[in-house]
């Protein structure tokens, strides 16, 4: 296992810019996670490390040596993409040998080291199925063990579990997280789910449109986005726009305290479920219910207060349904915000 | 009404085989019976009798169609994949020049290159009639191979060399036995394809190399029905039996190798 | 290397015709010249000679091919159809019976039936070469019909019917401009195989009815190399030719009926 | 738009029963969801209805008319499938006008039917564009015009938004469970998405191994699982089994009130949102935290309660973590139950 590092690296298609100017350090033994939309660069960022795609500019090192004119299978990077691509015609045993054989290693010493990595991922019974004879989460766990076979450098994950169903993902995320603490292996995974990448990542990198908008631990992410472009990548949709005047925030919604220097203008971004509805509140703006959407563990508001409309999400039953008046109150003391330049440039601030 | 449909049309494809096969026992089939009553295995007999050398002629010619087809597949094998993996100018004019071996009469095509294998000492050779039966082959082979390789694509090949192998080692335990079932396939047609040819092995064997089909053309120019008909049924089920026979050596190859690995 | 490799491919298999192409306008090309030094368009004169009948017996050649890819088309839909989307007992069977005119030497199958034809009028008549002809093009006609229908699948033909057509619109609506690109490459092969036919034109025809293979065929034997490459050339333009115009006038009919409609 | 009767409906392929004696009414302008894992019988209903698959027992009536004998094309039941099925060969126009065309319709008459259907589902400025050249939000949106345009008699989606990313998911389910309202059309919807099932839905059928577990609104369904079945499939895992003795209801964590009859086995569902977790409670089971996942918007924990775990779902960001040790609260009183039967049967008493 290796430490990452990932310097200046571009790489452009047919004139396209599809990753550019990523810096990255991914520590030994950390889950890295590249969470984006698709497009955005991230399975072009995992091949070149892989090797199999060359990148325009830019270095990659593993435990700083450098591996730009490594070959493909000198680099010990191995990918496990979402098809897996499993060997049709060979064994379960052969395909998580594959690697080893290659290597030239002695029939007993891969023997061995298939026999313990098939109780570790727990695919015991199936060792001499083909493939097509197991199901999609044996799979996914052979495609695993084939790659923890030859002892990786780095693990990169690319949309591992994208084609499981829920059930069998959620299990699939914890069984995946939990060896890669056990064994301490560097991984480097890409999802679009943030739920995903936020359960299972040390870090997060949120990669928009070629380049890296903010690197940093779950909850920072979620919570601090550093860019209004990440806050909507989290899908938070409650911004309120407002200015300090006479040492006070004017906004649409009201007046509020504030510490802020005059003039100032500010977007303050709300979660979902940051903001506090009550039809019995004294205090709040004043705001009617114009959508309830019903979600079993969670039920999602959808209130017009002035000119906007706020979304809010609870878990809690209370009897509130489209068209009843509310107060809407907001915590503006905790909340994140942008500077709105005076030429619409978000700028981090908080 | 449908299912009558359906058996008229299989009877339609099958019944000229059936005159064939009955044609091949058969001494006289005077019309209108509809099954004939004069019986001969004489076709037959001729066949198999020493004198008449058409057992060794016909194993001959199983032993040169065989190299014929090894040699184009060799040939087709990485044509098909650089025009399934690589981008190149002119790629598309390349997919259809490579069927020019269907769409062009081959005799014109043996015709024009005859003189220049004279000149070079392959006329009247083995090596010549090999080589000429290899042009009408390629298609089929290229045809076949490339879609089967379109239809893996190279990404359990990249996978492959990420998890260690050289590119020879990918080649040998991933490429070739993922594109075996095609080779089966292609192997088959050209084959079939060598072992029919008649007219561009007279021509660049000049009569001096003789394949089964050549033998049996005397007998169909002739008109002896029974003679043709019964050389013809052998004709089939040595292509039969050939086709058969690579496709069991291939799957036991298979198991043999995945016996032996691990 | 790799470059290297793929151009000596190409070269293996465009200089056969690009021999042809060079003898059809040379009178004479003796060794060891790599180009020859004598041209004459003698080949192409007598091809465009109206005393010749080459032209006349061109354009027949071409209409006996044409109805032949017709009515081989019009059997092979249902019957490929049928493959595709019922299950019934023996399918694999079918599967591979259907293939059978493809391994049998086509020449006995020919003469097997050739009394048949007789004996019902067919022989030395168009129509009974016409329907030798369907013979050898059935297997092209239903194996790639059959990968169209199996690609397609049936559920785009079920939406129709949910949104209310009877079968026969379902048919014209929905299955037939879904095949027609399949209709037309199972078409030119069709139209490929009729048209390069001779033995068995030869056969069931007596003579009588004249193809322009048959045509071509004496100046090969006689070992004609400046001819019978003019009139090989001849016959691959006219190919290309026929091929380039059915897909084209499909392309036209589309645009066509997507402007009548609505 | 008519009211749709379902009567005994049985279906088998290779001895292997699909769905089994399936009673169902669907009245006229209802949404009704087919929820249920992949091979619970839910295509093949929806397939029988629309007629493309002939069923073994049972009868289907249109406003009470018995439509078993009603060939495919009469029957006006029309079926949008997730592979949408459009015609490659036509127009937008063309796709959306087919069944009209079908019906010999005017061209005038088809043409103003057409524009309209233009209109309403927002495809303006497409019309003469192929279906490989639209998006497939907008693709989804031809298939639905192209279903309306006949009028049917109900509409039958069949998990018409799984192709769809998530986002766009979501948009589309508001747009069509509003289209759905605002033009009153009967419509069966089959998923397998619970979420999707709840938010659209007027009732909720949960399908099962080929039968009907339970018929009802979103959230009773959710609320009210009528079968450990139900319960299970809901993803619930909180399962408290217990016994009435003295009047009290005794569990493993601990004795509570009750006014169920001496005797009673019992077992309590608690949905992991309906659970109390509190590091300084003075009540409550003792229980230790064992896994935390961070989700964003919310965050799970599992926690060690004397022998079973306890899942729980909270929005509020409390400093909990692994290790901890808190008091898990139940409400009792206002949880679902089922009596556990001497036979291990569950029935529903709630």
């Amino acid at each position: 296992m290796s430490k990452i590092r990932i310097n200046r690296l571009s790489k452009a298609y047919d004139g396209n810019q599809v990753i550019h100017n990523i810096d990255m350090e991914v520590e030994e033994g950390e889950l890295v996670v590249l969470l984006g939309p698709s497009g955005s660069g991230k399975t072009t960022l995992l091949h070149g490390i892989a090797g199999l795609v060359h990148m325009d500019q830019g270095s990659i090192y593993f435990d700083e040596e450098c591996i730009d004119q490594v070959p493909i299978e000198k680099r010990n990077a191995v990918l496990v993409d979402q098809s897996l691509l499993l060997f049709p015609h060979m064994t379960l045993n052969q395909n998580i040998g594959f690697g080893l054989k290659m290597r030239g290693m002695s029939k007993k010493h891969i023997d061995e080291k298939v026999k313990a990595l098939v109780a570790l991922l727990e695919l015991g019974g199936h060792e001499n199925k083909r493939p097509n004879e197991i199901s999609g989460g044996q799979m996914q766990r052979v495609a695993i063990a084939r790659a923890l076979a030859i002892e990786p450098r780095v693990l990169l994950l690319d949309e591992p579990f994208s084609k499981l169903d829920i059930v069998l993902r959620k299990n699939m995320q914890k069984f995946v997280r939990g060896l890669q603490k056990k064994l301490g292996i560097t991984m480097i995974m890409v999802t679009h789910d943030k739920e995903e990448a936020l359960s299972m990542a040390d870090k997060v990198a949120v990669l928009l449109d070629g380049t890296i908008q903010q690197f940093d631990t779950p909850d920072k992410v979620y919570e601090r986005p550093a860019s209004r472009a990440v806050a909507d990548f989290f899908g938070m949709r409650n911004y309120i726009e407002g200015y300090v005047e006479n040492g006070q925030l004017v906004t649409e919604l009201g007046v509020f305290r504030t510490h802020h220097k005059e003039g100032l203008k500010l977007t303050y971004v709300f979660r979902p479920e940051e903001i506090y509805i009550d039809h019995e509140a004294f205090e709040g703006a004043l705001g009617v219910i114009i959508n309830r959407t019903y979600l079993g563990d969670k039920i999602t508001y959808e209130i017009a207060c002035k000119e906007q409309i706020i979304y809010h999400i609870t878990l809690q039953h209370k009897a509130l349904k489209p068209g009843d008046t509310v107060k809407v109150n907001f915590d503006f003391k905790n909340a994140v915000y942008f500077e709105t330049a005076s030429d619409n440039k978000e700028k981090l601030t908080c | 009404m449908r299912k009558l449909m359906k058996y008229m049309m299989l009877l339609m494809i099958l019944i000229p085989f059936i005159v064939m096969i009955i044609w091949s026992v058969t001494s006289s089939w005077p019309w209108p019976q509809l099954i004939p009553r004069n019986f001969s295995l004489r076709g037959y007999f001729y066949a198999i009798h020493p004198t008449t050398k058409a057992f060794s002629i016909l194993l001959k010619s199983i032993f040169l169609s065989v190299v014929v087809t090894l040699i184009t597949l060799i040939i087709s094998i990485p044509a098909a994949r650089a025009i399934a993996f690589y981008d190149f100018k002119g790629k598309s004019l390349v997919k259809v020049l490579i069927l020019m071996p269907v769409i062009v009469p081959m005799l014109s095509v043996a015709m024009g290159i005859h003189l220049t294998f004279t000149k070079l000492g392959l006329a009247n050779t083995h090596l010549g009639v090999i080589l000429i039966h290899v042009v009408p082959g390629i298609p089929y082979g290229v045809k076949i191979l490339l879609s089967i390789f379109e239809l893996n694509g190279d990404k359990v090949e990249a996978q492959a060399r990420v998890l260690g192998a050289s590119s020879l080692q990918t080649f040998r335990y991933i490429t070739l036995p993922l594109i075996m079932p095609g080779m089966v396939i292609a192997g088959s047609m050209i084959y079939i394809i060598s072992f029919s040819q008649y007219f561009i092995t007279f021509l660049i064997g000049g009569g001096r190399v003789v394949t089964y089909a050549m033998f049996l053309f005397p007998f169909v120019q002739s008109g002896d029905r029974t003679m043709a008909s019964a050389l013809s049924v052998i004709f089939i089920l040595s292509i039969a039996l050939v086709v058969y026979l690579s496709e069991k050596s291939v799957g036991f190859f298979y198991q043999k190798s995945s016996k032996y690995y691990v």
